[in-house]
């Protein structure tokens, strides 16, 4: 065990599968001298310029040379600098990579990632440079969700990513890149698709992902203080998405809070929401609450993008609201 | 042509030069037949959906992959039938896939405007515009990291020049020299809009080469050998290590945009002229000229005919896929299951 | 009141508006030879050139054009052909025009209209050209979104859109082009964010959208001869999303059923689903059902498409599975 | 310059030329002030988030501006607070928005990346590379609809030229003859990466303007008389409906790419070269070389310190907003609501 930084961890994901299989590659704008968010320092020195390749200011051409490169039988694993950014390739996205095993019969694997920075975090990047858009990703099928929220899960699932079969994206939130934390040395990958029940609990079931998943725990402990037991789940990814998991709390439970950064006008807590109201209807002993960003573009000034941003106490209110 | 260029797999060991010509010609008809039998099929209410045809187009895709040998890739638009059918997908899969049957070359799930056969090099059809430029981009790299001299042709229309995509893709080929032809086949028009009106240089792909620091390359889009001619050189550069291209083959739709348009817009005059100049009834007259005998050439038409009504009738013999299909093959292990 | 078809509709509200107000101006590909759904013919004609734009293949460059013209003072109104292609345009969208108000502090206003065909419908379009991105929209806010299902809101809708001082998206399911129905003759214009009630039931409520409200009245039929009575109600716009008419009429009917075109993964629906679940819940018999479609891109073949699509039968069997 | 371009509204009424060459200076070291107190203010934790100052550009957005008149727009990007204060921005408002403060110009919504002064015409700064290339031709539109013969000038980096909306924007503002001035402000870098290593011209706008069938322009853009001249002929010709123009401008930044970036990338001797060709000192040696007495020159800076001076000190008085100002301005209605 190691104790690095989110940001470290993404560079240890990469270089351990670099290391391992010559067909991963990178491309993105600054990757070789390190990247913005110093994820890659150091890469192209050691697996070279024709494994590290810096592009131009070109989403488009970024994730669409992944997608064929991916086809022509490599692993690439794209830059997007900011999650925001992907509104720029959203076609090559959403309507190639997404689609395109499906619409050929099968005939083609497209075992790629896509990664960059995601949310806010309380940086004031402002409207632009702060969205949540992995639930834009999530309402098209055909593409694989990790929104690791530990530096261990900044390696493991980055690594789990990178060894599926199918295109992954991978939002990596960037109010954790220098939250530090405990991650596995040597061979550390997590698969896709499983959740983490972080704290056990009996009175309420809270689900984070990503940065929420530390407001969850924030609000257990604070809870925890007042005699209420809080179970915390990480959900790690959206696709595959783990309800089981979330049904089998919210079964001992009875309560369900979701704290979605994003906007709550349409996100991921939406639809998980719909599906333990349906599926746990007779578990539930009160309504499932979401906590969510508020439905506004993130403003600039700290003052304003708290008053937005989902926290603690907001959980907590919902808590309360339930009981 | 270039020494390292061998002949597409549908070909034959390496045929005597006139036997290469019949080949083109037999190739061109095949794709001519194809789209006037898919014409019919639409009319008979056996093709559902949207369908763009290329007749008209057909001595690039011809002349393109007379020039490409096994490795090489191809890729291009819904406008994409012609081809497959030149890298050697089979007739029959490209039918049951129109006709939504079982044995689609895509299972039934990508239709007209996602013929795709991977096996043959041909790495599918994309229905939006400009989109499957950067892609071939990734194509291109990757064979370049493999190092076996393998090349990625990419087709686009005239149209497809003005969205971003383009630009993206044509600068990072030029940045990184990927071994990447980007093929225009500039049929004049976009829709229902001459390219001229929507363009502010005569040669949309050709007069944009500049920009990427690449060479200004016009051609007859009509003339097969013209085609495979121009498109050697610049295969053989690209083997080389000497970095991508683009070339814009000058041609014209017979018909409409898609199966659905009657294609009202286009001066009477205009279509006569192209009529005149299109590639398949040309050839002919230059393989006669060349006294290939007009009994050799008779037989090919026979032949290639036949062969597409028999597929054809093959085809519309198939079953419709089962219903699960639709289930299967989002994910690489086969299923769609998203969640737990 | 006049026949019109989905088509004529759309034109008969573009030309109220062109000819009321000079500053409204249109602009896309093939819009004047009368555009590929045929919804802008003969408008050159009456309007000229300087009105009726024809764009080159440049989604951005039309998009962007409408912002920018909208903060120079006219009311452009752009046609993206396909909603699919919105994903070629999505960073104007939803970086540019949703939050530019907000992030500028409010010093422009953006009224401008985007309108395009969306969904499936049957029609073969495929994985490409179906999409349902409404949803995607939603994911954003800033954004209004109207989604009209009868000729007299073709009409209607869109002159309201046109009329509003925010951006619409307009999404014009491709499925009603073609079909017909009585529209308003004169000034016809529809307020955004009023659902429509289209019949009132007592034992279930039945919420649609575009295409599915068709679907829910089919099923309404059937459930109607076996004895169920169903309420039916037409969303129209998805924001303003008019969640308190779902909420009283759930009050009586104590069971909701939501019928989405698109994948059941994310989208509208969850969000309508995830509300009235929980401000609904002391009225709710039954959990909220959704009837979507599946999670998987569109496929080709005619019976492949009828395999994901929602249809009337499986909301039936959603109703059947609440009592 | 041309008859029709006075001087902008920042300025007074018809200088003599000698006032206006003062003019240019003040504007210029407002700009730099601006960005050097912007600078301390970062370092103090006054400025939050990120921030990219333009010093060094300053000639640029000075030049630029002089050419134009009320009705004419400008529109740039993250590193635009020397584009709107050269339109007459109100400084105090400036700094309240970096600050976050109450009464900041975008109401502390949009931060340093997003200076927009509408009253000005300087229509805003768009943090996406790009995407306010296809917005300034909108505004464009809008401006010849109007027949005012008023034009837009739009503002972005070399490494702008390699994304789609640029490609898409400069075609449609060519095809349709739109009053725009596309200025690139050429600083040799995009983040870290030098642009030649990713771009296959060496004239990364001016190369591609014949792509569009526009002319090839470069300018020294650390010359403000040299970049005025040449954009107020660009502006005249689009004032007479003579279409659009890309002109690229040569800069360089003194600093990093943004506030926390120390910038280690570039080589020394470059840093060296082109803090000797900086716009600033260069143009006090070229007023002096044309005998303005040196007080007046002191005087001019000195007056400017003090201005932003005391604009910071009151920023910096300034209370935070209010939070429910998060909660306004998404509806032209003033509010937020999404449902009822
Ligand atoms: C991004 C995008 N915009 C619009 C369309 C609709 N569309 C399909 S084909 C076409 C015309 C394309 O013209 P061109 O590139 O010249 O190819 P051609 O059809 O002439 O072969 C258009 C506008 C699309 N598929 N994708
Ligand atoms: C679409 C997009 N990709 C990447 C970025 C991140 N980014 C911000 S500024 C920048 C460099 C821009 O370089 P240039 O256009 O030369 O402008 P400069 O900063 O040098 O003024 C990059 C890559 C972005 N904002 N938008
Ligand atoms: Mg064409
Ligand atoms: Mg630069």
């Amino acid at each position: 065990m190691a104790e690095l930084t989110g940001r470290d961890a993404i560079r240890a994901a990469l270089e351990q599968e670099m290391a391992r299989d010559e067909r991963v590659v990178l491309l993105g704008e600054d990757v070789a001298p390190g990247g913005v968010f110093k994820t890659t320092p150091g890469l192209v020195d050691r697996f070279g310029a024709e494994r590290v390749w810096d592009t131009p200011i070109s989403e488009q051409a970024i994730v669409g040379s992944a997608m064929g490169a991916a086809m022509g039988g490599l692993r690439p694993v794209a830059e997007i600098m900011f999650a925001d950014f992907y509104a720029t390739c959203w076609d090559l996205v959403a309507n190639e990579i997404a689609k395109t095993r499906y619409m050929t019969g099968g005939q083609v694997r497209l075992p790629l990632v896509v990664r960059g920075s995601n949310g806010g975090g309380g940086l004031g990047f402002g409207a632009q440079h702060s969205q949540s858009a992995e639930s834009w990703a999530m309402c098209v099928p055909g593409l694989k969700i990790a929104c690791p929220s530990t530096p261990s899960d900044f390696k493991g699932l980055l690594a789990g990513a990178i060894r599926e079969e199918d295109p992954v994206l991978v939002f990596e939130h960037k109010g954790l890149y220098g939250r530090t934390g405990e991650v596995p040395d040597g061979d550390h990958v997590v698969a896709l698709g499983e959740s983490h029940t972080l704290r056990e609990g009996s009175d309420v079931t809270l689900v984070g992902l990503a940065f929420t998943v530390g407001i969850c725990e924030a609000a257990a402990d604070q809870l925890a203080d007042e005699g209420i037991s809080a179970e915390v789940i990480d959900l790690r990814t959206l696709v595959p998405l783990d309800v089981a998991a979330v049904l089998r709390s919210v079964a001992t439970t009875n309560r369900l809070v979701i704290v979605e950064e994003g906007p709550g006008q349409l996100g991921w807590s939406a639809s998980l929401a719909a599906i333990v109201s349906d599926e746990g209807f007779d578990d539930l002993d009160a309504p499932v609450l979401r906590v969510c960003g508020a439905s506004v573009p993130l403003p600039a000034a700290g003052v304003l993008e708290e008053e937005v941003n989902p926290n603690a106490q907001r959980v907590i209110a919902a808590v309360r609201r339930m009981s | 042509m270039a020494d390292d260029s061998s002949p597409d797999r549908a070909g034959t060991l390496s045929p005597p030069p006139d036997a290469a010509d019949l080949e083109l010609y037999r190739s061109m008809l095949l794709a001519r037949r194809m789209a006037e039998k898919t014409r019919q099929l639409w009319t008979d209410g056996g093709v559902h959906g949207p369908g763009h045809l290329s007749d008209g187009h057909e001595a690039i895709s011809v002349g393109v992959a007379a020039c490409l040998r096994e490795g090489d890739a191809t890729i291009g638009t819904y406008r994409g039938h012609a081809h497959a059918l030149a890298r050697g997908a089979d007739p029959e899969a490209v039918l049951r896939e129109l006709l939504g049957r079982e044995g689609g070359v895509c299972d039934a799930k990508g239709g007209s405007m996602h013929i795709t056969s991977v096996e043959h090099g041909y790495f599918g059809s994309y229905a939006i515009v400009g989109a499957h430029l950067p892609i071939a981009c990734g194509l291109a790299w990757a064979q370049r990291l493999k190092g076996e001299g393998n090349v990625t042709v990419c087709f686009f229309g005239d149209g497809a020049t003005n969205i971003g995509a383009f630009h993206e893709a044509v600068n990072l080929a030029a940045v990184w020299q990927l071994p990447l032809i980007f093929c225009c086949e500039n049929n004049l028009y976009m829709e229902y809009t001459p390219i001229t009106a929507v363009t502010p240089v005569r040669h949309p792909a050709a007069d944009r080469a500049s920009a990427y620091g690449l060479d200004r390359v016009v051609v007859d889009g009509n003339d097969v050998e013209a085609v495979r001619d121009v498109i050697a050189e610049r295969v053989q550069r690209a083997r080389k290590g000497d970095g991508p291209s683009i070339v814009e083959a000058m041609t014209y739709r017979l018909r409409g945009h898609s199966l659905a348009d009657p294609a009202a817009y286009r001066p009477e005059a205009e279509v006569q002229e192209w009529a005149r100049k299109e590639p398949v009834g040309r050839y002919r007259t230059v393989l006669s000229e060349r006294d290939v005998p007009a009994e050799e050439l008779d037989g090919v038409e026979r032949e290639v005919s036949e062969l597409v009504d028999e597929v054809a009738e093959r085809a519309l013999a198939a079953p419709s896929p089962q219903g699960e299909t639709a289930m299967t093959d989002v994910w690489a292990d086969g299923g769609s299951a998203w969640r737990s």
